[in-house]
């Protein structure tokens, strides 16, 4: 079963199938050894390396170890390696860096995104919703956007589940009902994995274009994005949803890569690999995840007429104005007046932007 | 819910007897119970026996009791004890056998798995038939019929020399002696087993030095051992357990252990001095040794001149032998031999241990002799702790040898000769006559049958060449796997030209695919020995009892009750079942006991009644680990499984001798001399000295000096024939007077009254270094067959060729061509610890076929790297005989440079082709794999046809 | 008695009854409307226009090709990955063969499995996001619509959710949400399964009789 | 209480793999799932050392820190057993082990495992002692008939001890002074750190 099934996968994803046997460390650590390692001193001192009992001292065999010797193994899926002591570290590193700061790294997320939220509140269009709007995502777009999303949504749920449930949830719990919440989550992300690949593939390709850096982004960045302070202006894409994109497709990739390694383990030459994208892949996780939350504020609470972009895909030509003034221009072809004077200036150009806009849109 | 088991914890005893014997026994359940500081008896003891196993019955009922049968592991001669726990008849477990003296709970990879052979799983599941080319099943009696009626076919157009019976040391000693004594019975010498293939040069070799052709001690007398020397033999994956001895030597007497081998043997990794020999270079090699000894003067010189015949001779031959000349031969450095030969006078007494490595070449007689040899030199033989201590291959290639399941002798190795045939007849309690009217010819019934090494030749040879009526015409493979026989290639064309093959075996076996046969194949199941019971012979000399652990499975029979059943077709089951009870076809077991008992006077045979038996069995745990003497008990002062010779009838209750020719002892307590078995003096070519110990005897000897094997007329020179009883005298009277020799003594007065005088029966000689009637009298080096030296043929050519056992056989005519120009490299076989034999067994077993899934061949990493080969790639493996097999290629510094070596247990592919799909249904191993000996090539010993499988050469070509 | 027992039970058994019967009686219904008569000679035969119609219907039309792209697309892996799941998943095999007739077919291999799953999903999923990011189908989607989405995309998720097989808890959840599907089924948009050839064959039908060219 | 430990004595073992057909013998374990194994270091060469590996029950267990779902347990006598019932086949704790204990019934494609299996020390796992589930699922109980792992009691040249730490360790140490030097109390260090030179 289990090798037709390697097979069968060899020949769907065409790679080298490595054997099972290859799932191993690349070099060993001895242990110091616990009964008698003041005597072994002693006496690979006084007998060197061989002895009239020709049994080659501890220290040469315990070299053999250290250079990652391997050895031959009759059977087994652990093959040659006798010990393999990276599991130390993955152990560590997951338990006390990931696991542990992973938790509160998104707790701060959550409490940043209240804070700003208490302190900034909803930001609201100025100049009230005109009822005009600009087309902003096309079908496609939101198509690609939303798949992304609930992919998204899915993965992180079960993602978290797995790496904190355990602390998180099982003392909620109790073991047996949150092993099966995690045996449903570990299949479900198993299985949404490479969903996630296709949507990221297909996201990256729709909205490339206009997310790449130009001037405008710079002054953004000095204004602080306008945030708290006076008005930035952008561009389609201002520079934090920029941002946000390329870490999408960065971190996405990445992501994509460790989780297939993951997902099918004989693709890793050793377990190094598997060690290192499990690490990797929870970093990636955890950031992602505290961006996203930003993103899923700003796009809904924290922001009047964000969402529109993605449901309908037309937005307020307010919302354009005063968001993505550059944009607004661009597509319009008319100067937008200083979004710090008065309104009460800019509402009789509407109808004509509106017409401009429409005859933009035909 | 998941804290659990406060306090389930090993219970005392089973720790401290588990770990006791690999220390110097310190740990008691006292000390244990107050170290772990444990409750005595936790819910360790609460937990029943049952508990543990209900489950493992996977059926109903199974809160059924747990009965623990003791047998004895099926695979080396070591004689581990199996402990099956069963319960409703079905085999649920195995538990270690602590009280064992032999392997004290340890098992092997294959003794830990032994449990497989009972589920049987690729076993032959009934008696079936090849019917043009398809696999049959037929019922017992149709099998049996039919057979039958093709072999009296045969035997009355050809004779019955023209169907070959081809038994095993898988046999217990009963089924084996009844084989032996089936053939006879059939009229014919044309039977044989493994024992031709494994150790009959050692027991040439050794019979002829001091007596008897048996390993001297045992394997827990190495405990006393100051010094090992292995010579071909590598029992860390032959003999697994024996290790358990050795390394105990090793580290309580600081004993240096000494490998010589090709092949850098994982026994080689637990030694401390590895010497690296060219293949078939023994002899050499011996006398390299042996040059520093009595250069060095290091020689034991009163132990020889006491007890040892001849040494001035082979003092000559050895003078050649200086370290140049040595190294030149064997390629070891005189430094290193001199080395060997110090630790040797150095640490005494030492233990020798050889195995095929020395006795499977075309000069195998004399490398056994020169290894006996080398030990009389050191004074060690006859000692505890010293020793020849040849490590027997198969369960019971021990006893299915002393029962003489041979081509040249009757049971108990009393030969051929009249005389021989008239004690057994009167063992038989039939007519002399009787069985010569069953033989073609008084010639044939007195002279050595084809063995199983050349069964092939004795098909394919021009019948004009051969020394009986017509060519063998059926074949009857009695559990014996023909992979293990070199010469594959030709094998397959003779299996094709007979006209019956039968193989009677628990597993199909390569008989049944080898060959391209549509009919005319009868595959007959048998049980493993854990289906049936009876004794069996460690390396040891030592019997041992097995139980039956469950009833045969499937379709199988015993081989004794298929002997019956083939005996009762052939027409001779009257006469041969004379004494044995015989219950719905089923021949008694203890009768047959019984019956040898009354017949193998010459080996002592004769004091191991089942009952014996048995109680020692029951009481193993009252016996020395170390010396196998039993301390109290029931069978108190008696050595474990009463090892040969145990003089007398059972009743005199002789304890068995632990270590043969140690005169510390008295012969009643086990003590013995070298054997009396050449004349008293050595003919003059040989200067006609005197053959008799001088001044050396056993303890209590009453003759303190020499003396001939006893008769009737020496019993009433000394005046001893008074203590004879009536009956005794005058059986012995009635047989042939004062000429009465003790062997055919069938009462057993004669050497018990010897004994009772504190002499052993077979008289007190010296060991004789010289066998005068041998192709080489004193042991020299002869150059293999194939060899890539032809600089030294002009000194150390080989034979020239002769008639041999019925049969022509070749030496110079092939040493003369040059093969070593195409065939660079020398190639050697060997053994696996996961497999064994043939391999059909435990290829079939799961838990072992796992561990070896492939079938290499080792080459030297720089040899790989001149052909181009890569670790794991497939190669081709030829040899000169132009047969070649398809194996993966392991490259490993193991193998010295020009060297490659092949684990011969694999078979089921032939010169490339997978001939699994010719298995019957559900009975292909799971593992299946080039055999080694299809490129194995021709080459027989010149004493006993055992087969060169050690040293041939080959060409590696990547396939 | 478990969840379980129940789900996969009475529970189920009662929900394929409810599901047969229902379904029945919803086509029954359809079948029985009937055509409306038509007089005027028929140009060709109504008959391959329903068959026509049928197959007419799996393309779409070069028009609308490019626009509707990734639906189509995403109906075809849905449907197409859906069938393969429900047919050839090993456990869903074994499921038939216990529960209801005893006959066996092959098994996709696990990984087969997930493939399949994965099409249905990704499909689904876009499917449901055009739903409601596209204005005319947001607009003319109703709750039924919704409803049936869930219903089938919970279906699907606790199925693969239950993948390791081994928590009854999941199989049930499973178990539990394909019941209420078959219940809902033949009073809902998702007839369209049995519907859908009807319809598509009754518009064949009439064109072909009018011998428009399909 | 006795703590349970195992210990590989790297003169002694000669790789027959006795330990691994026994315990597979012991438990019926399917092909391809191998809870011991042996390992061959320097294969051919002068120094050849083979040890026998398998779960070594340590003391500060990596497994039982990294399982998501807290499968692992330590009985009193410091085996370390497992749930089946709870493990989901992540496969973390083979990440995590040094001596490559944890073994998977499936070959690992879209993360399918299977349940985990490993050495227990022949003790069973949570179920009631004897149970047939027990059985089923972790192999016999050896521990709780008063027995021993069955790999070291069939070892065939005693070269694999198990039981409690004190009395193994002072076997082992008898062996060391009677070589006079030391060697391969394998994995000890890794295994039972911090607790003392037993």
């Amino acid at each position: 079963m289990d090798l037709r099934e390697l097979v069968a996968a060899m020949f769907l994803f065409a790679l080298i199938v490595m054997p099972l046997e290859s799932l191993q460390a690349q070099s060993v650590r001895p242990p110091a050894n616990a009964v008698n390692q003041g005597i072994d001193k002693q006496i690979d001192e006084q007998i060197g390396t061989s002895n009239t009992l020709g049994t080659n001292s501890q220290s040469d065999y315990w070299r053999d170890l250290r250079h990652g010797k391997d050895g031959l193994a009759t059977s087994g899926q652990s093959g040659r390696k006798l010990i393999q002591a990276q599991g130390e570290q993955w152990r560590i590193v997951r338990k006390t860096y990931i696991v542990k700061y992973g938790g509160w790294v998104l707790a701060t997320a959550i409490f940043l995104i209240v804070l700003f939220y208490l302190i900034r509140g909803k930001i609201r269009l100025k100049a009230g919703r005109s009822g005009e709007t600009i087309s902003r995502f096309s079908l496609p777009h939101r198509t690609a956007h939303w798949f992304m999303a609930s992919i998204f949504i899915l993965l992180s749920i079960s993602g978290l589940i797995l790496l904190l449930g355990r602390t998180v949830l099982m003392p909620v719990i109790g073991k047996n009902a949150h092993s099966i919440v995690a045996s449903a989550a570990m299949q479900g992300h198993n299985l949404f994995g490479p969903l996630f690949i296709v949507a990221l593939i297909w996201l990256t390709f729709m909205f490339i274009r206009g997310n790449f850096f130009q001037m405008a982004d710079l002054k953004w960045i000095l204004k602080g994005g306008g945030l708290l302070g006076p008005h930035a202006s952008a561009g389609h894409y201002n520079f934090g949803e920029k941002g946000w994109f390329w870490l999408v497709v960065i971190a996405g990739s990445i992501m994509a890569i460790t989780g297939m390694i993951l997902e099918f383990p004989w693709l890793a030459e050793s377990l190094q690999l598997l060690q290192i994208s499990v690490i990797v892949h929870a970093i990636g996780a955890i950031a992602l995840i505290s961006a996203a939350l930003g993103h899923i504020y700003i796009g809904t609470l924290g922001m009047e007429g964000a969402l529109d972009s993605m449901t309908t895909g037309d937005v307020d030509v307010v919302w354009a104005k005063e968001h993505h003034d550059l944009w607004y221009e661009e597509v319009t072809g008319q100067k937008v007046a200083n979004p710090e004077a008065e309104g009460s200036q800019s509402i009789p150009d509407h109808n004509q932007i509106s017409a401009q806009s429409q005859t933009t849109e035909t | 819910m998941l804290r659990k088991k406060i306090g389930e914890v090993a219970k005392g005893p089973r720790l401290s007897s588990a770990l006791k014997e690999m220390t110097k026994g310190t740990v008691d359940r006292r000390t244990f119970l107050k170290k772990s500081g444990l409750a005595v008896g936790g819910i360790g003891a609460a937990a029943t026996l049952t508990g543990g196993r209900v489950q493992k019955a996977h059926a109903a009922g199974s809160d059924a009791k747990v009965e623990l049968k003791k047998s004895v592991c099926t695979n080396c001669s070591v004689g581990c004890t199996v402990m099956a726990e069963v319960q409703n008849g079905v085999w649920i477990g195995q538990e270690p056998g602590f009280d064992s003296p032999f392997n004290l709970g340890a098992h092997c990879a294959k003794g830990a798995a032994a449990r497989e052979a009972a589920h049987g799983d690729r076993r032959l599941k009934y008696p079936t038939k090849l019917v043009d080319g398809k696999w049959k099943r037929i019922s017992w009696d149709e099998a049996i019929n039919e057979v039958g009626d093709i072999m009296l076919d045969i035997k009355k157009t050809s004779g019955p020399d023209s169907v070959y019976w081809l038994g095993s040391a898988k046999h217990s000693n009963e089924q084996a002696y009844l084989f032996r004594k089936f053939y006879a019975f059939w009229g014919s010498n044309n039977g044989d087993h493994q024992a031709r293939i494994c150790h009959s040069t050692t027991v040439a070799g050794v019979a002829n030095t001091w007596g008897y052709g048996a390993m001297t001690n045992s394997y827990n007398d190495i405990h006393n051992s100051k010094a090992m020397i292995l010579i071909g033999s590598n029992p860390t994956e032959a003999h697994p357990v024996a290790m358990q001895h050795l390394m105990k030597a090793k580290e309580n007497n600081n004993a240096p252990l000494i490998v010589c081998d090709p092949r850098f043997t994982r026994t080689a990794a637990k030694a401390t001095e590895y010497v690296r020999m060219r293949p078939g270079t023994d002899v050499a090699l011996i006398w390299g040794i042996l040059w520093h000894i009595l250069e060095n003067g290091w020689e034991d010189k009163e132990y020889i001149r006491q007890r040892v015949w001849g040494m001035n001779y082979i003092a000559e031959e050895v003078a050649r032998w200086n370290p140049e000349e040595c190294e030149r031969v064997t390629g070891v450095p005189g430094s290193q031999l001199k080395r060997v030969a110090r630790t040797l006078a150095n640490n005494r007494p030492g233990t020798l241990i050889w195995c095929m490595g020395g006795t499977q070449h075309t000069n195998g007689n004399n490398n056994t002799r020169a290894y006996c040899i080398l030990q009389l030199a050191l004074g060690n033989i006859g000692k505890s702790g010293g020793g020849a201590n040849i490590f027997r291959g198969h369960d019971n290639v021990q006893g299915a040898t002393d029962f003489c399941v041979l081509s040249h002798s009757l049971p108990g190795y009393y030969g051929l000769k009249k005389g021989s045939w008239q004690h057994w007849a009167r063992v038989w309690d039939v007519s002399y006559d009787y069985l010569l009217g069953k033989f073609a010819s008084e010639k044939l019934m007195q002279s050595k049958g084809i063995p199983v090494s050349r069964w092939i030749d004795g098909v394919l040879e021009d019948k004009k060449n051969m020394d009986q009526p017509d060519n063998l015409r059926a074949m009857v493979f009695w559990g014996h796997a023909p992979n293990s026989q070199t010469r594959g290639g030709e094998m397959k064309t003779a299996m094709e030209k007979l006209d019956l093959l039968v193989v009677i075996d628990p597993y199909p076996t390569v008989s049944a695919v080898m060959h391209d046969r549509k009919d005319g194949v009868y595959l007959l199941p048998a049980t493993t020995q854990y289906e049936t019971y009876g004794s069996v012979t460690a390396s040891n000399r030592s019997l041992q009892w097995r139980e039956k652990v469950i009833e045969p499975v499937f379709e199988s029979l015993p081989d004794h009750t298929i002997m019956y059943k083939f005996a009762t077709k052939l027409g001779f089951a009257d006469e041969m079942f004379k004494n044995i009870a015989i219950n719905n076809d089923e021949p008694m077991v203890e009768d047959i006991t019984r019956e040898f008992n009354k017949g193998m006077w010459t080996i002592g045979y004769t004091g191991q009644s089942p009952e014996r038996l048995k109680l020692h069995m029951a009481n193993q745990h009252t016996f020395d680990k170390t010396t196998l003497q039993a301390k109290g008990g029931p069978a108190d002062g008696e050595y474990y499984g009463l090892p040969w010779p145990c003089w007398g009838t059972a009743d005199i209750k002789h304890p068995g001798t632990p270590n043969l020719y140690d005169p510390s002892k008295p012969v009643a307590e086990g003590g013995l001399c070298f054997r009396n078995r050449f004349g008293l003096k050595s003919p003059e070519k040989w200067g006609s000295e005197n053959l008799l110990a001088d001044g050396s005897y056993p303890v209590d000897s009453e003759i303190k000096d020499g003396y001939p094997e006893f008769t009737m007329g020496m019993l009433k020179k000394l005046g001893w024939d008074s203590d004879l009883t009536a009956d005794e005298r005058s059986f012995i009277e009635g047989l042939s007077g004062d000429k009465t020799n003790w062997k055919v003594d069938l009462t057993g007065g004669i050497q018990r009254v010897a004994i009772k005088h504190g002499c052993a029966p077979f008289g007190n000689a010296k060991a004789r270094t010289v066998v005068w009637n041998f192709p080489d009298p004193i042991p020299t080096h002869r150059e293999p067959l194939y060899t890539p030296r032809r600089d030294l043929l002009d000194k150390y050519a080989t034979y020239a060729d002769k008639q041999a056992y019925r049969l022509p056989t070749m030496y110079a005519s092939i040493q003369k061509n040059d093969y070593s120009k195409d065939y660079p490299i020398i190639l050697t076989s060997g053994r696996l610890v996961e497999y064994e034999g043939g391999g059909d067994e435990s290829r079939s077993n799961p838990w072992l076929a796992e561990l070896q899934q492939d079938m290499f061949v080792e080459i030297n990493t720089a040899d790989a790297n001149n052909i181009g080969i890569r670790d794991g790639e497939m190669v081709w493996v030829e040899t000169p005989e132009k047969s070649k097999i398809r194996v993966k290629a392991m490259l490993t510094e193991r193998v010295g440079k020009g060297v490659a070596f092949l684990p011969f247990h694999f078979g089921g592919h032939f010169q490339g082709k997978d001939l699994r799909s010719k298995y019957p249904e559900g009975a292909d191993p799971y593992v299946l794999g080039e055999a080694a000996n299809t490129v194995m090539t021709y080459g027989y010993d010149s004493v006993t046809q055992m087969q060169e499988s050690k040293v041939s050469l080959c060409k590696i070509t990547r396939a | 008695m478990s969840l379980l027992q129940i789900f996969e039970g009475p529970l189920f058994y009662i929900a394929v009854t409810v599901f047969m019967i229902g379904a029945t009686w919803r086509i029954l219904g359809i079948i029985a409307i009937g055509r409306k008569t038509d007089i005027s000679p028929p140009k060709a035969s109504a008959n391959v226009g329903f068959i026509a119609g049928n197959l007419r219907h799996f393309l779409p039309r070069k028009v609308f090709a490019k626009r509707t792209w990734v639906h189509i697309v995403a109906g075809y892996s849905f449907h197409l990955g859906l069938f393969v799941l429900v047919i050839f998943a090993a456990p869903h095999i074994t499921f038939f063969h216990d529960r209801i007739w005893d006959i066996r077919w092959p098994a996709l291999p696990r990984w087969g499995l997930i493939i399949a799953a994965q099409f249905a999903f990704a499909g689904l999923i876009m499917l449901w996001v055009r739903r409601f990011s596209d204005p005319v189908m947001r607009l003319i989607s109703d709750w039924d619509d919704h409803i049936g989405s869930w219903l089938t995309f919970l279906v699907m998720l606790t199925g693969c959710l239950a993948l390791q097989e081994s928590h009854d808890a999941l199989k049930a959840t499973h178990m539990l949400f394909v019941d209420i599907w078959l219940i809902y089924f033949p009073f809902s948009r998702l007839m369209h399964a049995m519907t859908f050839f009807l319809s598509r064959g009754y518009t064949g039908a009439t064109y072909g009789r009018k011998g428009m060219n399909l | 209480m006795a703590r349970m430990k195992f210990l590989c004595d790297a003169e002694r073992c000669i790789e027959c793999n006795s330990c691994v057909t026994a315990c597979k013998n012991e438990h019926e374990i399917p092909w391809g799932i191998n809870r011991r194994r042996v390992v061959t270091l320097s294969d051919g060469k002068p120094g050849e050392r083979s040890i026998s590996v398998a779960c070594m029950h340590c003391s500060d267990a990596p497994c039982m820190a990294v399982c998501p779902v807290d499968c692992f347990y330590q009985t009193a006598n410091g085996v370390v057993l497992h749930d089946k019932d709870l493990c989901i086949g992540c496969g973390y704790c083979f990440f995590a082990c040094p001596f490559g204990a944890p073994q998977y019934p499936q070959a690992g494609n879209f993360g399918s495992r299977g349940k985990m299996d490993k050495c227990t020390f022949c003790a069973g796992g949570p179920e009631d002692d004897h149970s047939a589930e027990e059985f089923k699922k972790y192999g016999r109980n050896r521990i709780a008939e008063g027995k021993l792992p069955i790999c070291a009691e069939m070892c065939s040249t005693k070269a694999l001890l198990a039981g409690d730490g004190n009395i193994v360790s002072n076997i082992y140490r008898e062996r060391v002074v009677g070589r006079g030097f030391g060697s391969g109390a394998w994995g000890w260090g890794r295994a039972y750190i911090g607790e003392g030179r037993t």
